[in-house]
């Protein structure tokens, strides 16, 4: 039983990870139509920010604060100068842009930071573990846990209520529609990619603490996002969320249960629920 | 492009004309490195090419290797074996080595040691620990100065049969690496201790290389009946496994532990104080491990120069350059056919102790060591106390056993 | 083999969920006949193509095809026995040159889909038969342009022009005129008509625009709210004050003036 | 098809010249025309799919990696010989994207894709982790190379030489078969799938079948290439089939335009070249690989070859067709 709930939590809190990361992927795809294989690439950069800022202040919060906004802004000017002469264009373009400024940025990163791992220490308060089922458990596991779901309602809140959100979500849904109520739709790409990057990069600083920073720490989170949003219907909120914990879950009980099969296990999970379902568990049916 | 036509022809009159007129002191002996520079494991390569740089400045500043200035060259083999494969022969054809040194991946040292037959041009593996090099792919060109995984592993199961453990059970990368470092385990502890047991092969933990999030391995771990555990994670793995492992109170004590590279400063100096102490950790080469004047004069330049600690791949890359340096002396040449006669059977102080290239599958005999983690305030990061060393030929299995027909 | 009636509907209903979108329509198609089908938005115009072209099912009712049941079956076997529809929007292969666009569904009718040796351009019949099509709809000159380079009007030809290689016996046309300019428009009609005339084929049109309709079609049938009002001659369509109603009065006047 | 004469004095100019160049190339470089060949053989039946299809597979290296697999496991445990070894290879390639095909040209756009990608990533899972049969990462290797049997002629495969004119001759049959077949009428079936699936199978075709045959067709031509690669490198490694690997054959592809038939091959070419040049400078090189890539997508967004070719067509004042 407390075997059972360990594996619970550990895969709820990798789960969440995943999701933060896979909510900005989905969101630039659902919206802007881009799938963004430097999205990982920005989830590293939010580690790496979140690195320099403990080093500089000492505090895992500021670098949770101060990093993704510039990660943000970095990718403003990304979208602005190197994604905007591509729209309209063919999809593959933009899949080979971003494919370059994954191998610009994974590279990048090492001169700037070195070749070496890193380690970033969960803030005092979320350092160290409690009790629980007669087992020690890793707070700031527990927080991520936590964390999860509350961004989730507070993404969900935001779609939900505000004008911003709703804007999104319609030009998710229907851009032409969105057009047409009179959207301005380059700031609106602009804003979204800008979004997605600040929550990849928001899960980079969440992982600093839990996993090693180092070079392509992205390029290994961003296929198993890829398989989230789709297994749970590219653009849909809900579906990256429930694909996320789908996943997370997946990687803890087939660790125990289906050790031979492990690294088979996402990709069997994605080809049968695409065969069963074509657009995803949430996606709508064409 | 278009000239190359004419620069075989022109390599070889050279070659020719030196050769009778004696004019080989002018031509640098060039040395071919591939490791992986780019990527989650580029820090092998630096450490490798900082090692490599040293031993070359210390060659040229004492005339370099029988008289002739040395010269480098890096490529990165991006831990890709068709990529290594290439820039090897790069190195042959390309830059003209006289020698090819490096690899950090099993999987590339597999996939380049046979094409050397057909480069006919030796090549000194640094870090890559696959038996099989020296093994069932053994060839008259490929030699290994570094420490493989049978010797590692041989130390391991010494230590482990003097512990109190009886069920064991291993944490490793799902690939060749940690699968061979757990069926060696098992074979080599069976012998020193027969009533040990290992748990079948579908309860111990094996991760993916991409893995970052090893609470679900621990688990498996923690839950099992196993009393010890063999850890043959690696680099950034081993980082992760350990952080994540202590804070889920892994380790409380109640379980045996051994972590075969443990102790190899990248994983320390990156770990610092969050690396358990008390654990038995290995690595290839310990900076520590012994004050021989060699390994004295090494440490010290090294983190002069560099600023830290030799890590243990550091070690393989100057070793090599050393090695060749040796065997180059001891036939007076340079040349590819003699360079192999003379690291054959090669026996030279490094600071690693003294090795010996066995000449019947071209496996050094070297010396190892194990220790217990301790913090020490002297040094930025754990270090080992007590050690335990061992001899090359106690850690070293025989020739009969590793497969090896040299042809 | 010749029977004069086409297409033979009978008491055919659809609905979606609660909403019934066609109700009880029966209505024939006389081979060689250029008829119409008109209504106010939302009369089932497009329910009733999309059923008889098979690409919904009905909920009730048949659908006859020169006597055989087609009820149901899917589109790609439809074009196989000779019923085709046309697009409202411009369906077709945007980076293909004009001749190719007609090549491949001749090349599918040939049953040339899978002859992967054969160069295509030595395939004199082929060519040949879409040349002549191509001829039919004045665009011949233009054969090597990729048609998306080409006028609205011309693309909407390439529509017919797909739709003729298929060597239809019936044509459904779903607004084929639909965003034309009126010079566009003219040319259509004229085009309809001689088509029309000058072939074995029989058109069955849907439009929104009455000008056209009534410039057209020999018979016009009216639906409304699903339902069958009314068919007839253009005159008598005229004179239906059933019709009138449902168009809100003044409209078909409007379209006479 | 356009620009015709001058494009066939071009190509047969490049092929004479690829036929010369081991008389006064290097060897290393005969090495390195080896590998683009090899792999323009591999991206060219990535192509077929993506450029002409309209379907991008991210699976496709799982099916050439295990092209080069089963022809290493024919060498070893079966006859020593070339052809037994290719036969081995096309049969299983072509069986196994039957399979994979059957599934994954049901789904379109990203969701084929992605499915292909999964299929992909299993069948590297297999060669990754059945040790006793594929020998695990380490790869499968330490078979003898077989002799180049020509009947009249025997070579040898280790001869850099020889083992390039193998190459240069598979790839050029390759190249051959797919020209024949993106101008034929199938060819004609597979643009227009490409610039409108629905449309196709509203005038009759089995738009299904036709894509499973491509599948097959790509499939196969990727298991050749696997054989030749696995060959060259001595070994067949699991890398061969990640998805990281296919994901070359798009790079090369888009690379040098993916709208002509030799695209794919410019993009291989300028792909190696790229990285042996930037590597001669700095061993940062993906920082600048990846510059490069930005700046050629940006400048370049037809492929290389692709706008080159409009290029010449807007100087000779033709309209684009």
């Amino acid at each position: 039983m407390e075997a059972f709930f360990a594996n619970l939590l550990n895969g709820l809190s990798w789960g969440m990870l995943l999701f933060l990361i896979s909510m900005g992927l989905t969101t630039v795809f659902g919206v802007m139509g881009v799938l963004n294989f430097a999205h990982g690439s920005l989830f590293m950069l939010g580690a790496y920010l979140c690195l320099q800022f403990v080093r500089w202040t000492g505090s895992f919060w500021i670098g949770l604060i101060l990093g993704p906004p510039l990660v943000a802004a970095l990718s403003v000017l990304i979208e602005r100068f190197l994604l905007r002469p591509l729209y309209g264009r063919d999809v593959s373009l933009q899949l080979l842009l971003t494919f370059g400024l994954m191998l610009f940025l994974d590279d990048g990163v090492r001169l700037i930071w070195g070749a070496a791992y890193h380690v970033v220490n969960p803030p005092e308060v979320l350092s160290g573990s409690v009790a629980l089922f007669s087992r020690s458990y890793p707070l700031y596991r527990l927080f991520l846990v936590i964390l999860g779901p509350i961004v989730g309602i507070g993404l969900w809140a935001f779609f939900t209520y505000t004008l911003w959100g709703k804007l999104l979500r319609a030009a998710a849904t229907d851009r032409q529609m969105a057009e047409i109520v009179g959207v301005r739709v380059p700031v609106l790409f602009t804003a979204v990619f800008a979004f997605g990057a600040w929550l990849a990069a928001v899960g980079g600083a969440l992982a600093a603490p839990h996993q090693s920073v180092g070079p392509a720490m992205g390029e290994r989170i961003i296929i198993e996002s890829f398989i989230v949003v789709v297994i749970g219907g590219m653009g849909s909120f809900p579906g990256a969320f429930v694909g996320a914990l789908v996943l997370g879950l997946l990687h803890s009980f087939g660790t125990t249960f289906f050790p031979q099969l492990q690294m088979a296990l996402p990709y069997i999970l994605l080809a049968v629920i695409l065969l069963i379902r074509p657009r995803g568990l949430f996606g709508a049916e064409s | 492009m278009k000239n190359k036509s004419l620069t075989p022809v022109l390599v070889l009159l050279v070659m020719v004309f030196s050769a009778g007129i004696g004019l080989a002191a002018d031509k640098p002996v060039k040395i071919g490195f591939a490791y992986i520079m780019s990527g989650p494991f580029a820090t092998y390569g630096q450490f490798a090419k900082q090692g490599a740089e040293l031993a070359i400045d210390e060659l040229n500043a004492k005339g370099g290797i029988l008289g002739r200035k040395v010269e480098s060259f890096f490529e990165d083999t991006a831990g890709k074996p068709d990529v290594g494969i290439r820039v090897i022969r790069k190195h042959v054809f390309e830059n003209g080595a006289d020698v090819v040194m490096g690899l950090d991946s099993s999987g590339v040292a597999a996939a380049v040691a046979p094409v050397m037959m057909e480069l006919k041009t030796p090549l000194l593996v640094t870090h890559a620990a696959t038996p099989d090099v020296t093994g069932s792919k053994c060839n008259r060109y490929t030699f290994r100065v570094s420490l493989n995984i049978n010797q590692n592993i041989a130390m391991a199961s010494a230590i482990a049969a003097d512990m109190k453990s009886k069920i064991w059970t291993t944490a490793g990368p799902d690939y060749s690496f940690g699968h061979q470092s757990w069926e060696y385990f098992q074979q080599y502890l069976a012998r020193k201790k027969p009533d040990a047991v290992f748990l079948p092969q579908a309860e111990v933990a094996f991760s993916p290389a991409a893995t970052t999030d090893f609470s679900s391995y621990i688990t498996k771990i923690m839950n099992s009946k196993a009393e010890g555990v063999l850890i043959s994670l690696w680099g950034g793995n081993l980082i992760d496994f350990v952080r994540q492992a202590a804070d889920m109170g892994f380790f409380d004590g109640k379980r045996d532990i051994l972590m075969t590279l443990g102790a190899a400063t990248e994983v320390l100096y990156a770990l610092k104080d969050k690396m358990p102490t008390g654990i038995w950790v290995g690595t290839r080469y310990w900076f520590l491990a012994n004050d021989t004047p060699v390994n004295q004069a090494f440490v010290e330049a090294f983190s002069k120069r560099y600023n830290v600690y030799p890590s243990y791949n550091a070690h393989g890359a100057y070793a090599a350059v050393k090695a060749y340096a040796a065997a180059a002396e001891k036939v007076k040449s340079v040349e590819k056919e003699k360079i192999v006669e003379g690291l054959r059977g090669l026996s030279l102080e490094l600071p690693v102790g003294k090795i010996t290239i066995r000449p019947e599958d071209h496996q050094a005999i070297t010396d190892g060591a194990w220790g217990v983690t301790a913090a020490d305030p002297n040094y930025p990061i754990r270090i080992l106390k007590p050690i335990r060393k061992f001899s090359g030929a106690e850690i070293t299995p025989p020739v009969a056993e590793t497969g090896c027909k040299m042809n | 083999m010749s029977t004069p009636i086409l297409l033979q509907v009978e008491s055919l209903s659809r609905s979606f969920g609660k909403f019934q979108a066609l109700s009880d329509v029966s209505l024939e198609i006389p081979r060689g006949r250029l008829c119409a089908l008109i209504g106010p938005n939302g009369a089932g115009k497009t329910t009733f193509y999309n059923v008889v072209s098979g690409r919904y099912r009905p909920t009730r009712g048949r659908v006859f095809f020169e006597g055989r049941d087609i009820t149901g079956v899917p589109p790609h076997k439809l074009v196989k026995l000779g019923l085709l529809r046309s697009f409202q929007i411009t369906n077709i292969f945007p980076a293909l040159t004009v001749l190719e666009n007609v090549l491949a569904p001749l090349a599918v009718m040939h049953g040339m889909s899978f002859a992967f040796w054969r160069s295509l351009s030595s395939q004199q019949k082929l060519v040949e038969e879409a040349l002549t099509i191509l001829e039919r709809l004045g665009l011949a000159g233009q054969s090597h342009r990729e048609v998306s380079t080409l006028a609205y009007g011309d693309k909407r030809l390439i529509e017919i022009a797909i739709v003729l290689a298929c060597r239809p016996r019936l044509v459904l046309l779903d607004e084929p005129t639909a965003g034309m300019n009126p010079e566009e428009t003219e040319r259509m009609i004229r085009l309809i008509h001689e088509l029309a005339a000058h072939s074995e084929i029989t058109f069955f049109v849907t439009e929104h625009d009455m000008k056209v309709v009534f410039s057209v079609a020999q018979t016009i049938f009216v639906l409304n709210q699903g339902r069958l009002l009314a068919q007839g001659t253009p005159e008598e369509i005229r004179a239906n004050p059933a019709v009138r109603q449902a168009y809100l009065g003044g409209s078909l006047d409007a379209e006479r003036a | 098809m356009r620009i015709r004469r001058a494009g066939s004095l071009w190509i047969v100019a490049s092929t004479a010249f690829l036929a010369a160049a081991p008389f006064f190339l290097s060897t290393y470089w005969i090495l390195i025309l080896t590998e683009i060949l090899t792999m323009s053989l591999f991206a060219m039946s990535f192509n077929l799919l993506f450029g002409y299809t309209g379907l991008l597979s991210f699976g496709q290296a799982g099916i050439f990696g295990a092209g080069g697999y089963l022809a290493v496991l024919s060498l070893l445990h079966g006859p020593s010989s070339l052809w037994g070894a290719f036969a081995a290879a096309l049969a299983g390639s072509a069986l196994i994207s039957l399979v994979i095909g059957w599934f994954c040209v049901r789904r379109d756009e990203i969701y084929f894709a992605i499915l292909t990608l999964g299929f992909g990533m299993m069948l590297f899972t297999v060669a990754h982790n059945w040790r006793s049969l594929t020998g695990g990462s380490d790869g499968l290797g330490g078979f003898t190379l077989p002799p180049l049997d020509l009947f009249v002629w025997r070579g040898s495969l280790a001869d850099p030489r020889h083992f390039y004119f193998l190459v240069l001759a598979v790839a050029l049959i390759g190249a051959i078969l797919l020209y024949r077949m993106v101008n034929s009428p199938f060819g004609l079936m597979l643009r227009s799938i490409r610039e409108n699936t629905q449309r196709l199978s509203f005038v009759g075709a089995d738009v299904r079948a036709v894509r499973l045959c491509a599948f097959v067709v790509a499939g196969t031509l990727a298991g050749i290439a696997g054989v030749l690669f696995a060959f060259f490198n001595r070994i067949a490694s699991p890398e061969m089939l990640h998805w990281a690997f296919s994901g070359k054959a798009v790079l090369m592809t888009i690379l040098g335009g993916s709208g002509v038939l030799l695209g794919p091959a410019v993009g291989a070419a300028i792909f190696f070249v790229l990285e042996h040049v930037i590597t001669a400078y700095t061993t940062n090189w993906m920082v600048f690989l990846g510059a490069i890539l930005i700046v050629l997508v940006l400048a370049f967004p037809r492929g290389v070859l692709g706008s080159l070719l409009d290029l010449v067509q807007r100087y000779r004042g033709r309209p684009r067709s």
